[in-house]
């Protein structure tokens, strides 16, 4: 029998404020982004208000998607660098293909590339055991080259942004993006998913004791292979809400957001190393990384100056996060 | 208690005729020397759970001092803290009575402290040469140490990596002895010993002390501690609560400084004789001709519902490998296993599951997830099978859980993280995951491996009480007195084959241990069994009662 | 005749740049003189291009066209070409190797001439908007060059914002959409190519419709002729440049070599203010374009395929 | 025994690629000489160290993402040093230059140790901080370098007493990569705190308690990769004789040629010679695919695709040798 004993006196006010902030490591990464919207309003009185609002919940919700696709990946101890790729697929081929196809089918092709690069990625971390950070790597080039065949077919008959898509990326009701429409249930989907299925739970247990999953009868290759999938259908979906947002298919419209997404998942206090971590904080993450964009762009500094800033703030941020949240 | 090395018993101190008075008189006395080491006061906390509050050791210049106390008592803690791989809250550590801060395990070394850890501190993808220069350890005396704990033909250019878990806690214990520490500690060093090993590290560390070093000496076997220990310092919750001089008889004393007001559950449970089931017909689990690689050559045995088989070995001799094998965990690379009286294929754990096999690893680190929740350990093996990867049903796995968590008494106390239990109680978190799952063979490796006398007592009980609710255990443990209580029958692997099966009442100590080292039972027979094990006393396959 | 033609460009997966690639394909193919197109074209730096310039010299290329990632990075490369016989052509950007001819698009005029526009339509005063390239690059800093030269010229213009785009269409829009929050006034935007995210920024966040200059883009061309209220210019910085180094190249192996070293094929600003600019707007629009492409598809006197041609974006032999 | 016989048979497996590669590049092109080799030797030269920047801190267990942009400033910091400066004052650009590499990666490691983020957000974040500092330096492609510097890497050496036909495959790109590698390499590799960086990656609980300063050493691995990576700079601003602020593509391809090479991404094993190797097998695929004038577009699928297939078919040997 276990002998440990709980501290018999009441702990000061100072340990109980800790444990309460590592206990709901939610409420110090809430309160960070608080403070980095007060410092931009100090900077620039007035600029918080509804538009900014909406604009950066815009922009933070592609990030955040992404972001959710790291924190699964990274509670199994792997990472998924091809969403970027995955994601500038699905937007680019809907952009080409909606100009003479059906919507459906134009849909279907614009995710056939996700499920395809999901499944490669899948089978090469579950069944072969490549790295992930290799695997992903090596199918988002593969990816981007496929996409540049695929541009030169397509030069010809020009693109187009779907009405809907439009809508739903850059359309506002009653002072609420549209785009929560999309986002909300992705979110209650992944939270869901991580804490009350046992797919979520495999997600947790794989990336703490693979061996012991394997003892309990789990096979690694599915989860992995469904992890995969799962994180690559949501990047086609990010892709396609990118596109309404911003507009202009490109071949790297959505490269940019890959090292964010990473960040924003560590940002939330998702451990790299797997087992540890959950999608709440990844949404905040997301939210302070946008901020911190947004806020580094108004202030006059030079660009070298700028990039600076933003390194040693994420690195801040991170570091006082840990410092905080940990409760040894 | 029992006695787990019979031979032990004809060790230095039984020779001498230990006067019943107490320590031999080569002995420094301990008033009038200064003590090598001395901590008082010493606290660590991990966030709410304290794992030590006040404890307080002196070892004296000589002496093997034992450190006791119940799984969870802080022993591991506090041979951490004196050796500086963590830090303490609090205390005092005086080394030869002057003020040290050990700060790392390098000043530990320094000061003359050397620690051999309950895990392995070799680094895996180095070769043991390596290791020594690693670690600044001269090579030819190491090499002289292993030869003498009983390892003939080391290859120190092999990767720790590829050497068995027992010999590299052998190698480590080599490695600190080659530097002759001032005191040197030993976590559990035994415990995954076999009995061979195992002696020989008695051997050794009974020397040291002649020399006028120290060595603080961590078991759970208090055959072992009678045999070595000149004085014990026990540890109950992070305190200190005695330190004792061993003599005969000392036992009862240290089990009620160690357990306190728990004492009344360590009246030995021995098996009620009623209990031991009737063969039945069909067997559950049938074993024929089972081969695998090099190590398992030829096993064939049955288990039948409510039967606890025990299986006895020395380290080596293909347990491993069968109980991978029967858990799917492993291909075997020949032979059949049937279940139900069907033969059945095992490609991976979920199919032994499936079937209702369940298995629990000696390393409880190879069970658990050890950064998740005890609940969600045992609910574990329910989101295994692909159609179970939906919603939750919260309510009623929290129903299963709890009431898992209640039959096995497991402390949770230290919520969130199965990391923050004590050794004991993650055992029994392994366990646990099955019995919610309702499996109907559960076959455990040394599940008391590095366990107090306590919660042994309640793991031989739950053995049987699955056996009597028609469960069938097979029960691997390196300690030979566990047989007597906890099984009906056992089986002996020698040379990955089996070479005796004796029921529970043939089955005392000299008898097994002969047994486990492939010699005849009848010692009247010709020697030459050791050359042919497969001959003697094949068990007849319908099991129970052998001749 | 048939040569074999090799180019190195380090920029991929940017409308431009593909325009630029397709251009010289379709000038290969319509010249009948080029039997194989030997092309590196990746995303790298000058050490890459470096790398790729002597693996066409190894493949023993007759010409090299190169796109330089950096006038001087690469000098050594290009002189070991001309040692090597060959006869090397830098389109876009100049290039500090004495020997090579450069065909190029003038940067410091680029920016000069949108900049001067919107600075006139501007009043002469005011705050603009300076939405550049990518922080490092050349030819954004040649651009900067012409924006301080247009800068200096009207004194009474400040620049309320300067940032850095990356050319990525998603940062540009985050930026502006960013900068419009704060409430500042402006009077103009001047952007380094990433033009229509802007306009349409503007146009969600129902924000002032101020000048604004972008390049000549179909997705920004098609905006200036049908965004009402829009006042702007597009200017000219054709990808088709690649196919006039193509051309460019086969003279010079035909033993035309031309009077200068350097030809700078220079910009014309296309803009909505006034009819006669209208109308040069309408004839240049193409919405069969990808929106990223420059309209400017041709470059007269220099090109000789067709649209068909380029779209096509078929070489010798494909 | 039977690791270090993988091991080296993996190391072993990519000289083999290697010399096939040779031949099927001289099957290509027949013209393909020495002249050529001394080119891919260019070539190779700052993948080569920015990949040996990698390889020692994913040995020690770590990552670095920072290579890429380190090489960045150490290149531009030369490189506007050396603008305009006499011929001499590089010799004193040189050891700066290589001690600003040293600091900033031992800055990383610092940060890692005191901060305790993980190290690929901590390197991550330093990317950014680099490149500003980079563009701060520098703010568009210029600086110069020093004439005898550019020198170093053009030609080959004279070697007394070697004929000039296999003097001439012996470029000095070649031996500079090789000079400078093996003199910090073998004696690293040889000493206790080249041990300590394998232990650290292999388990640091262990390294830790066998009295390993496990702080210090992750910090030596770092400031070590740092000193790689300001070759590398250096070596950008040696070939191109300018420093450009934006990062080459050099991060990717250095942690691909890690993998490609033997080194596991969780630490403790491989060795720098496969790696380097790996480096020399990825460029003459590149000029490969040059040579036979494949479609660009189609390049990026091909050097995609050996990638995935190499990491791939080790995963497999190690599974089926792992099961037997
Ligand atoms: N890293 C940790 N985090 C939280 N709690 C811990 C940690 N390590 C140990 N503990 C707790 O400290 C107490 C003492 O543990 P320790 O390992 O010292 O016990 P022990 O006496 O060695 O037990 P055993 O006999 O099982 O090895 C236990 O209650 C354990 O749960
Ligand atoms: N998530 C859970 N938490 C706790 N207990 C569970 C959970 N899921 C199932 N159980 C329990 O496990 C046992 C078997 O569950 P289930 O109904 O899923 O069986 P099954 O699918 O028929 O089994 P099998 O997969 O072996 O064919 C039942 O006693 C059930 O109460
Ligand atoms: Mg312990
Ligand atoms: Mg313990």
């Amino acid at each position: 029998m276990s002998s440990a004993a709980t501290v018999p006196q009441a702990p000061s006010f100072g340990r109980r404020l800790k444990r309460f902030m590592a206990d709901r490591p939610i409420v110090p990464l809430v309160i960070l982004l608080v403070a980095l919207v007060v410092i931009l309003q100090i900077l620039r009185p007035g600029i918080v208000n509804e538009r900014w609002i909406a604009n950066t919940v815009k922009f933070a919700i592609p990030l955040a998607i992404l972001a959710g696709c790291q924190t699964m990946t990274m509670l199994t101890g792997g990472i998924d660098l091809s969403v970027g790729t995955v994601a500038t697929m699905s937007a680019f081929i809907m952009a080409t293909q909606i100009v003479n196809q059906d919507p459906t089918v134009a849909f279907l092709l614009a995710m056939t590339p996700a499920v395809l690069i999901g499944l490669v990625n899948g089978i090469g971390v579950g069944v072969f055991r490549v790295h992930p950070l290799i695997m992903t790597l090596g199918t988002s080039l593969i990816g981007t080259g496929f996409l540049q065949v695929y541009q030169r077919t397509v030069i010809a008959s020009g693109a187009k942004i779907p009405d809907f898509l439009n809508w739903l990326g850059t359309g506002v009701s009653f002072g609420f993006p549209n785009a929560l429409l999309l986002f909300i249930p992705v979110a209650v989907f992944i939270v869901f998913t991580l804490n009350r299925t046992g797919f979520g739970r495999l997600l947790y247990a794989v990336g703490d004791n693979e061996r012991a999953t394997r003892l309990s009868g789990v096979r690694y290759w599915q989860v992995i292979l469904a992890l995969y999938i799962l994180s690559s259908l949501l990047a086609g979906i990010t892709g396609l809400l990118y596109i309404g947002l911003i507009k202009a298919p490109s071949l790297s419209l959505a490269e940019p957001l890959v090292l964010p997404s990473v960040a924003a998942a560590v940002i939330g206090g998702t451990s790299i190393f797997g087992g540890r971590g959950g999608y709440a904080g990844t949404i905040v993450g997301a939210l302070i990384l946008t901020v911190l964009t947004t806020l580094l762009t108004i202030l006059q500094m030079p660009e070298g100056a700028r990039r600076m800033l933003f390194g040693a703030i994420v690195l801040l941020v991170t570091a006082a996060y840990l410092r905080i949240t940990e409760d040894r | 208690m029992g006695d787990r090395l019979p031979s032990l018993c004809h060790g230095r101190k039984t020779d001498a005729a230990r006067p019943e008075t107490g320590r031999t008189s080569e002995k420094p006395h301990a008033l009038t020397t200064k003590p090598l080491l001395d901590a008082t006061g010493v606290a660590k906390n991990y966030g709410a759970v304290a794992a030590l509050r006040n404890a307080s050791l002196s070892v004296l210049p000589g002496e093997v001092h034992a450190l006791m106390g119940a799984n969870g008592a802080g022993k591991s803690t506090l041979v951490k803290i004196l050796t500086g791989a963590i830090r303490a809250d609090a205390g005092r550590i005086l080394i030869r009575g002057e003020a040290r801060d050990v700060r790392s395990p390098a000043a530990a070394r320094r000061a003359g402290l050397l620690p051999v850890y309950q895990e392995p501190a070799l680094i895996p993808d180095l070769d043991v040469l390596s290791n020594l220069r690693l670690t600044g350890t001269p090579v030819e005396p190491f090499r002289a140490w292993v030869r003498e704990l009983g390892i003939p033909d080391l290859d120190i250019r092999e990767m720790a990596r590829d050497i068995p878990l027992a010999v590299l806690r052998v190698l480590d214990l080599a490695r600190a002895l080659a530097v002759e520490p001032d005191v040197l500690l030993l976590d559990e060093m035994t415990a995954a010993l076999p009995a061979n090993l195992a002696e020989k590290v008695l051997e050794v560390v009974r020397r040291q002390g002649d020399s006028g070093r120290a060595v603080i000496f961590i078991s759970h076997r208090f055959v072992e501690i009678s045999a070595l220990c000149d004085r014990a310092t026990v540890l109950r919750d992070g305190q200190t609560v005695g330190v004792v001089d061993i003599e005969p008889g000392v036992e009862e004393k240290i089990v009620e400084l160690m357990l306190g007001a728990r004492i009344e559950k360590t009246k030995v449970a021995t098996r009620a004789a009623g209990q031991a089931a009737a063969a039945p017909a069909r067997p559950r689990l049938g074993v024929r001709n089972l081969r695998v690689g090099t190590k398992l050559n030829d096993v064939s045995f049955d288990l039948a519902d409510g039967e606890v088989a025990g299986v006895i070995a020395l380290e080596g001799q293909g347990q491993d490998e069968l109980f991978a094998a029967l858990a799917g965990s492993i291909r075997p690379s020949g032979g059949t296993i049937e279940v139900g009286g069907q033969p059945a294929r095992f490609g991976h754990p979920l199919d032994a599951i499936r079937a209702g096999i369940a298995y629990v690893p000696g390393d409880r680190a190879e069970a658990l997830a050890m950064q998740r929740s005890v609940r969600e350990n045992i609910a574990l093996p329910f989101s295994a099978a692909l159609r179970h990867w939906g919603p939750i049903a919260m309510g009623r796995e929290r129903a299963t859980v709890l009431d898992a968590i209640k039959r096995l008494q497991i402390d949770t106390r230290a919520q969130g993280e199965v990391q923050r239990l004590s050794g004991g109680n993650q055992q029994k978190v392994t366990i646990a995951r099955w019995i919610a799952a309702d499996a109907r063979t559960i076959l455990c490796f040394d599940p008391t491996r590095g366990i107090d006398v306590g919660t042994k007592q309640e793991i031989y009980k739950l053995l049987r009480e699955l056996a009597g609710q028609g469960k069938s255990v097979l029960f691997y443990t390196s300690e030979l007195e566990e047989v007597q209580r906890v099984c009906d029958r056992v089986i002996v692997i020698f040379g990955g084959r089996v070479v005796d099966v004796f029921p529970v009442e043939l089955a005392d100590e000299p008898a097994l241990m002969r047994a486990a080292y492939g010699l005849p039972r009848d010692a009247k027979e010709d020697v030459g069994i050791l050359a042919d094990p497969t001959q003697p006393s094949s068990p007849s396959p319908a099991g129970g009662t052998a001749p | 005749k048939s040569y074999t033609i090799g180019i190195s460009n380090t920029v991929q997966g940017n409308g431009w740049r593909e325009e630029m690639i397709c251009a010289m394909k379709a000038q290969a193919l319509a010249s009948g003189e080029v039997a194989k197109l030997n092309i590196a074209h990746r995303n790298t730096d000058a050490a890459g291009q470096l790398e790729d310039i002597r693996n066409l010299i190894s493949a023993k290329v007759d010409a090299i066209v190169v796109n330089p990632a950096d006038p001087a990075g690469i000098k050594a490369g290009l002189e070991e070409a001309t040692k090597a016989g060959i006869v090397v052509v830098a389109v876009d950007q100049a290039v500090t190797e004495p020997s090579a001819y450069i065909i190029s698009n003038n940067q410091e005029q680029y920016a000069y001439l949108g900049a001067k526009w919107l600075f006139q339509q501007m009043g002469g005063k005011g705050e603009v908007v300076y939405m550049r390239g990518a922080a490092g690059a050349s030819a954004d800093s040649d651009r900067d060059k012409g924006f301080k030269k247009a800068l200096a010229e009207f004194p009474n213009v400040k620049v309320a914002q300067e940032v850095f785009t990356g050319w990525q269409q998603d940062q540009a829009k985050q930026q502006i959409l960013s900068f419009l929050a704060t409430g500042t006034p402006f009077n103009g935007i001047w952007t380094s190519g990433i033009d229509n995210v802007i306009v349409d920024a503007l146009v969600e966040s129902q924000a002032p419709l101020v000048p604004v200059v972008g390049a000549d883009n179909a997705g920004f061309v098609g905006q200036l002729n049908t965004v009402k209220g829009l006042v702007g210019a597009a200017v000219t910085n054709p990808g088709s440049i690649g196919g006039a180094g193509v051309t460019l190249a086969l003279q010079i192996l035909d033993g035309k070599k031309p009077a200068q070293q350097t030809v700078l094929v220079e910009p014309q600003l296309w803009e909505n203010a006034t009819d006669e600019g209208k109308a040069k707007l309408k004839s240049a629009a193409d919405p069969s374009l990808s929106p990223e492409w420059p309209v400017s598809i041709s470059i007269p006197d220099w090109t000789t395929y067709t649209k068909e041609q380029i779209v096509a974006c078929k070489g010798p032999g494909e | 025994m039977s690791h270090i016989l993988r091991r080296q048979g993996w190391v072993a497996g990519l000289f083999a690629l290697l010399i096939i590669l040779f031949i099927v590049t001289k099957l290509i092109q027949p013209g393909y000489g020495s002249g050529d080799f001394g080119s891919l030797a260019r070539a190779v030269l700052p993948y080569a160290f920015a990949v040996a920047a990698q390889t020692i801190v994913v040995i020690a267990g770590g990552i670095d993402l920072s290579v890429a942009a380190m090489m960045a400033l150490t290149s531009v910091t030369a490189a506007s040093m050396m603008a305009g400066a006499s011929e001499e004052y590089a010799l004193f650009v040189v050891p700066f230059v290589l001690a600003m590499g040293l600091v900033l990666g031992a800055l990383n490691g610092v940060l890692i140790v005191v901060t305790r983020v993980p190290d690929i957000v901590v390197t991550l974040a330093m990317l950014f901080v680099l490149q500003g500092a980079a563009l701060l330096v520098l703010d568009a492609p210029g600086g110069a370098a020093a004439e005898w510097l550019k020198a170093t890497i053009v030609g080959t050496v004279p070697i007394p007493g070697l004929p000039d036909t296999v003097e001439a495959w012996l470029p000095k790109a070649l031996l500079l990569l090789v000079v400078c590698l093996c003199i910090i390499w073998i004696p690293l590799r040889r000493s206790r705190l080249g041990l300590s960086i394998y232990a650290i990656g292999s388990s640091e609980l262990a390294a830790f308690r066998s009295g390993v300063p496990v702080a210090r050493t992750r910090i030596a691995a770092y400031a070590f990769s740092g000193l790689f990576a300001a070759m590398g700079g250096l070596a950008l601003t040696m070939s191109t004789g300018i420093g450009a602020p934006i990062p080459g593509p050099y991060l990717l391809a250095s942690v691909a040629a890690v993998v490609l090479g033997g080194v596991a991404l969780g630490g403790g094993k491989g060795g720098l010679l496969g790696p380097i190797v790996a480096v020399f097998v990825l460029r003459l695929v590149r000029t490969d695919l040059t040579l036979l004038a494949i479609d660009p577009n189609v390049t990026a699928i091909i050097e995609g695709v050996i990638m995935v297939a190499v990491v791939m078919f080790g995963a497999f040997i190690t599974m089926r040798s792992r099961q037997s």
